[in-house]
């Protein structure tokens, strides 16, 4: 087989990143939508770490901060999911059309 | 007056505000086969994640009809039937009996046969507050003491054991005193025993008393103020744990209490830890009775006159006792004949289990298990 | 107090006696709530310690109801005794004590007396489909309910 | 250290990590999806520590897969979604989702081919021994300031989380 | 190939850094092997010491002195009915327990039991060590979810809440004793459980001594976590017998059942070598500055076969004392047995060449062990914690004192 370069490790992220994109737009769960949306960080880590093997370690430094972001965004989503599944019993997005409730 | 009767032990289901997450509360079945109920008590408990919402206690698992059997029974064949209710007070259970019918027929047993109705009553009440301590500290989570426990309540049911043949439901009283004359060495036995037993109590408390997690497990749990007691018909130690200095045994003292010097240990707050210091505290007071009664048993004879046949005149009466587990009374109606008309038990641990309600809500799940364990409840006679 | 009583309510007050040294009133069926409460509040009797009934089939008012009472500040007991017929029903006293919910609960399930104004009366022992008041009289002794039995144990008979 | 059988590796960590992704858009049931994605994460960091950043590994093992997923589960179980997972799942953007992910499909290997002459063949030394040390360097030293600002970004998270969540504060 | 086999012999690597797949293999498979026996002897001494604590005597029957009840349990747990709940998710129901193990083992891939005796020495060990095994409570709250039912979810929950919480102070514990390896090197300190232990043995001390009393809090802090994170007494809320009748795993029973069991065990091994690793020195023998020089390493070097010996005459003791009757002529033949092999073992282990390169494993089994004893000496003797005390335990004493120890270190090992 082939030597593994770079680009194999970007068709796996580019992979990841549509599935991602995939999940956000069709699902209506939002659990599921936030998990998309892990999806698309993951494949954007992998991209930078790939990338960091080529140009240095800022790749690396970067992914982290992401992760990090990762992690902001999963604890607020799911804050606002909480919030709004106390009022509406419903976790489907399509269902959250008002910008107040 | 009270705020009691507002704690009303029904469960309201269908009340989404209250939880956390609204319409997420949790309906728990704990029981009827669960490791911490103590037997067949099935308490449901409407939770919010682990805070309790409300509880209902589901009993007659073990309803036997010990009532309607009574009425079908003469006086001395139903004495047996009493030991299964509390089976692990049988004495007492025993004790209160002969004296309610002795009362009937207005009849006293003699002075020995007090004394040692007294001993082996409050060596009962030992056997009952250790096997009570060791399934309570197993509900929190010490497994050690139970087997302590266990260890040195084995002494007890021996000395029952060579008393009258029987280590649990002894039947060891009869109308009008006591069947069997004390055995050779009894009181050197008793003796040996309290001996033995006070450093092991020493010993419980030291494993438990200032134990911080013990501490911090029973402070402020299930607290029951003096005032919901009463409202709720709360006896025994639980009641003198909220600070409520009464007790049969002084009150009206039945057998021979009266000749006895000993105190009623009371607690402040009425929580899980006051309730325990007071049984522990109980415990010793007991070994006080026993060393007064063991060493001054007086000659006589172990049973009073009564008739081959009895048959208590007409009328009515009502007897209670003080139990391990708080004041068991027996309400007997006499029509004259051998058997009684009708015979009804006030039970403490029926009457005490009403409070489990109004003591966990708002609690936590892990209360619920020490509440039901400082409650002291027996399944036998909660369900008679 | 009996006489206070006696005076307060007339002959609704049948009887108040004592017998082996123990008080007992037997009380008209319907002055139950008030006297209960006065007993309470005025009389001090804070403490009930059981309610309970017996079953007399050939009287024409065919059941006791029998509340034993204890003051704390007396150290004293005293029976309440009312007769009440096979329809009627007692007020229920859960409002005094709130310890009459359990066992005003065991007295309808044994004797199928009903406490009216009792938030949650059902049956508290026996399973909520038995039929049947196992404590009356003519109640024999193994009898059971053998269509509860059948259905929920699955087994032709209990005995 | 030589990593031993690269190649096998690569393939079969990449294939588990889009097995994963597939799963996580396809499954019904949230839990389900939310174990596919740990799935995913974790041969993501199998993978990272096939590109010499075990230090990436390990934050992406005990931070994503141990910390944000079991909050994932945690809220999950929380809101009970049993319900929800009877309904219909995916909305009706079946036709915009698909012809995105077309555009972004063709666009990725159009770059990809495209750019391949981009990426230089001979690779950056990184040490992996000393790799943890060397991001703990650039980490506190050139992007200090931006770790800070992450802190902060996580503390206005802490408290915008507990503010959408508690009901009553 | 056998150039291949033997050339690891020689070097001063672990078989993962030198490359040698094969030696890999074997270390996995010795712990693999070692785990398991370790577990199941855990099993017979938790319940036999738990036994004499509480005044009984645990395991008598099977085998002498209940020697093989632990066999006689996993036969059972392994031919009983396995039960899977009618409502139950099964694929998650089965990948639980599976999952659980499956941490609990990948654990031990970094743990050194001696400077060479690890299957690899990660650059990121301890970080990868924390990693695995917070996997574990993902395997737990797939279990009480899939389980469907009631109690599981709540121990679940409670799981995985009390693991997370006490990850935190485990961490903060475990960056001190990393901030204290950095010292007295070129300035960077490490994260690999190698270079931690050899950061210890250039200090010339243990760490749980270094900054006293600051090392020692730093401990205590991992110490009272990890039990936490084991979910054991005194907080083993999440399978409280009297309050959740088993928790998470309460629907599990037979082989899945005893996979769980596997994983605690095993988990509790984990996390106390990691313990031993930071704190204690790792396979450090007793005393290696005060009493040094060649007599002294002679000394030390004999314990593990004094140990197996001591453990033989102890056998041979209890064949003296075991009645003379014909009924227990098997299991006096089988202690007598036991005692035997023990004492080969003790004979062998006097050799010098084995001797060398036994002494790490040696000492570091022995301060797992003892951390283990510590473990069965709690669950005899608390109460469990409630809920909101493990909490307030974990959020509002633990992680401060653990922020306060981490920059006192820091401080420290500026100015000292």
């Amino acid at each position: 087989m082939a030597p593994i370069t770079t680009l194999h490790y970007l068709v796996v992220a580019a992979a990841l990143f549509v599935l991602g994109v995939v999940g956000v737009l069709t699902r209506r769960n939002v659990v599921v939508v936030l998990m998309s949306i892990e999806l698309i960080l993951n494949a954007v880590n992998l991209n930078l770490v790939a990338f960091s093997r080529i140009w240095g370690l800022q790749g690396q430094i970067f992914s982290i901060f992401v992760i990090t972001d990762a992690a902001a965004e999963a604890a607020v989503g799911l804050g606002i999911l909480i919030a709004f599944f106390r009022n509406k019993e419903t976790v489907n997005v399509d269902e959250v059309d008002l910008l107040k409730w | 007056m009270t705020d009691a009767t507002k704690y009303l032990s029904r469960l309201e289901l269908g009340q989404p505000d209250q939880t956390f997450l609204d319409s997420n509360e949790l309906i728990i079945n704990m029981g009827p086969q669960h490791p911490a109920t103590h037997g067949v008590l099935r308490v449901i408990l409407k939770l919010d994640g682990e805070k309790v919402l409300g509880t209902e206690c589901v009993i007659g698992y073990l309803h036997r009809g010990v009532e309607k059997i009574a009425e079908h029974r003469t006086y001395a064949m139903f004495n047996p039937y009493v030991d299964r209710m509390d089976y692990v007070a049988a004495v007492s259970n025993g004790l209160g009996y002969c004296e309610a019918v002795e009362k009937l027929m207005n009849i006293q047993a003699p002075p020995r046969a007090n004394y040692i109705r007294v001993i082996l009553t409050e060596l009962n009440r030992l056997a009952s507050h250790m096997l009570w301590l060791g399934t309570h500290a197993l509900d929190i989570g010490a497994i050690t003491p139970l087997f302590y426990t266990f260890r040195d309540r084995e002494e007890i049911l021996k000395i029952f054991e060579k008393y009258c043949g029987a280590r649990l439901t002894t039947h060891a009283f009869r109308i009008g005193g006591c069947q069997y004359e004390t055995y050779e060495g009894f009181e050197t036995e008793v003796k040996k025993f309290l001996k033995f037993v006070a450093p092991k109590i020493d010993e419980y408390e030291e494993l438990l008393t200032t134990n911080r997690i013990w501490v911090k497990r029973t402070r402020d749990v299930g607290v029951i103020s003096a005032k919901d007691c009463i409202a709720l018909g709360v006896t025994g130690p639980v009641l003198r744990a909220s600070g409520v200095k009464w007790d049969i045994r002084k009150a009206q003292p039945y057998a021979a209490y009266s000749d006895f010097d000993f105190e009623i240990p009371i607690g402040e707050k009425g929580d899980t830890y006051d309730r325990y210091i007071v049984r522990m505290k109980e415990m010793r007071q007991s070994l006080r009775i026993i060393e007064q009664a063991v060493g001054k048993i007086p000659e006589g004879p172990i049973m009073a006159k009564i008739p081959k046949v009895i048959k208590p005149p007409v009328g009515e009466i009502y007897h209670s006792i003080e139990a391990p587990k708080g004041e068991l009374g027996y309400f007997i109606v006499s029509d004259g004949s051998t058997q009684p008309y009708r015979l009804r038990v006030r039970p403490p641990s029926f009457v005490n289990l009403q409070a489990l309600d109004m003591m966990v809500r708002g609690a936590l799940v892990a209360d619920v298990i020490a509440v039901i364990g400082t409650l002291d409840i027996v399944l036998g006679e909660v369900d008679r | 107090m009996v006489a206070m009583l006696k005076g307060q309510y007339g002959s609704g007050i049948r009887e108040a006696n004592s017998y082996l040294g123990q008080n007992y009133l037997v009380v008209e069926a319907s002055l139950i709530p008030e006297v209960l409460q006065v007993l309470r509040d005025r009389e001090q009797f804070d403490y009930c310690v059981d309610i309970t009934a017996a079953h007399y089939p050939q009287r024409e008012k065919q059941f006791d109801v029998i509340w034993i009472l204890y003051s704390f500040a007396r150290n004293e007991r005293i029976r309440v005794k009312t007769m009440i017929a096979e329809s009627e029903s007692v007020p229920s006293s859960t409002s005094i004590w709130g310890t009459s919910n359990w066992l005003e609960r065991e007295v309808y399930d044994m004797f199928g007396i009903r406490f009216d104004g009792h938030p949650d009366l059902k049956r508290i022992l026996l399973p909520d489909g038995w039929k049947g008041h196992p404590l009356r009289k003519d109640y024999g002794i193994i009898q059971q309910d053998q269509e509860w039995v059948q259905i929920n144990l699955g087994i032709e008979s209990g005995q | 250290m030589q990593p031993v059988a690269t190649t096998f590796f690569f393939y079969l960590l990449s294939g588990l990590a889009v097995l994963g992704g597939i799963l996580v858009i396809t499954r019904k049931n949230p839990v389900h999806s939310a174990l596919a994605l740990i799935l995913t994460l974790l041969s993501l960091a199998g993978l990272y520590l096939m590109l010499y950043a075990p230090f990436v590994a390990g934050v992406q093992i005990i931070l994503y897969a141990g910390g944000i997923m079991v909050l994932f589960l945690f809220v999950i179980m929380l809101v009970n979604l049993e319900r929800s997972a009877k309904e219909e799942q995916f909305n009706k953007q079946w036709i915009a989702g698909t012809a995105a992910a077309l555009a972004l499909g063709v666009l990725f290997i159009l770059v990809y081919t495209g750019g391949k002459a981009l990426f230089p063949e001979h690779l950056a030394q990184l040490p992996e021994q000393s790799n943890t040390q060397e991001v703990a360097i650039l980490l506190y030293g050139n992007y200090m300031f931006a770790f800070e600002i992450a802190s902060l970004l996580l503390l206005v998270a802490i408290i915008g989380a507990v503010v959408m969540a508690k009901k009553r504060i | 190939m056998l150039d291949y086999i033997t050339s690891y012999l020689k070097s001063d690597l672990t078989p993962g850094a030198a490359g040698n797949v094969l030696w890999a293999f074997v270390y996995i498979l010795l712990i693999f092997l070692g785990l398991s026996v370790a577990v199941i002897a855990m099993n017979w001494l938790e319940r036999k010491i738990l036994a004499h604590m509480q005044v009984r005597l645990g395991p008598m029957r099977v085998g002498p002195h209940g020697l093989l009840q632990p066999v006689a349990d996993a036969l059972k747990l392994l031919i009983k009915e396995d039960i899977m709940p009618a409502e139950a998710d099964k694929v998650v129901f089965w990948m639980a327990p599976l999952f659980v193990v499956m941490t609990a083992f990948t654990v031990f891939i970094v743990v050194p039991f001696g400077p060479t005796h690890a299957v690899t020495d990660m650059n990121i060990g301890v970080l990868f060590m924390l990693g695995v095994s917070s996997l574990s409570v993902l395997g737990i709250v797939m279990a009480g979810w899939a389980s469907n039912s009631h109690y599981p979810l709540i121990g679940a929950l409670r799981s995985s809440a009390q693991m997370v919480s006490y990850e935190i102070a485990m961490g903060l514990a475990v960056i001190s004793a990393v901030l204290m390896s950095s010292l007295n090197q070129a300035g960077t300190g490490t994260l690999s459980m190698i270079g931690l232990v050899q950061a210890q043995q250039a200090q010339h001390t243990w760490f749980v001594f270094k900054f006293f009393p600051l090392g020692l809090i730093a401990f205590v802090i991992f110490a009272i976590a990890m039990v936490a994170e084991t979910n054991r007494a005194p907080f083993d809320l999440p399978e409280a017998e009297s309050e959740l009748t088993a928790g998470f795993h309460t629907e599990y029973s037979g082989f899945r059942w005893s996979l769980f069991f596997l994983a605690e065990y095993s988990a509790m091994i984990a996390v106390s070598s990691i313990a031993v690793t930071l704190w204690l020195g790792g396979w450090m023998r007793p005393f290696p500055t005060w009493l040094s020089g060649e007599t002294w390493d002679l000394v030390f070097s004999l314990f593990p076969g004094l140990t197996f010996i001591f453990l033989a005459v102890f056998a041979f003791v209890g064949v003296v004392r075991m009645p003379k009757h014909p009924y227990f002529r098997i299991q006096t033949m089988g202690l007598a047995g036991f005692g035997a092999v023990l004492g080969l073992i003790g004979l062998v282990l006097f050799a010098p060449p084995v001797r060398d390169r036994i002494q790490d494993i040696y000492w570091f089994s022995v301060k797992v062990a003892v951390s283990m004893y510590m473990y069965i000496w709690y669950r005899g003797t608390f109460p469990r914690y409630r809920f909101d005390q493990l909490m307030k335990v974990g959020w509002k004493i633990l992680l401060p004192v653990g922020i306060g120890v981490l920059i006192l270190t820091a401080i420290a090992g500026v100015w000292l």
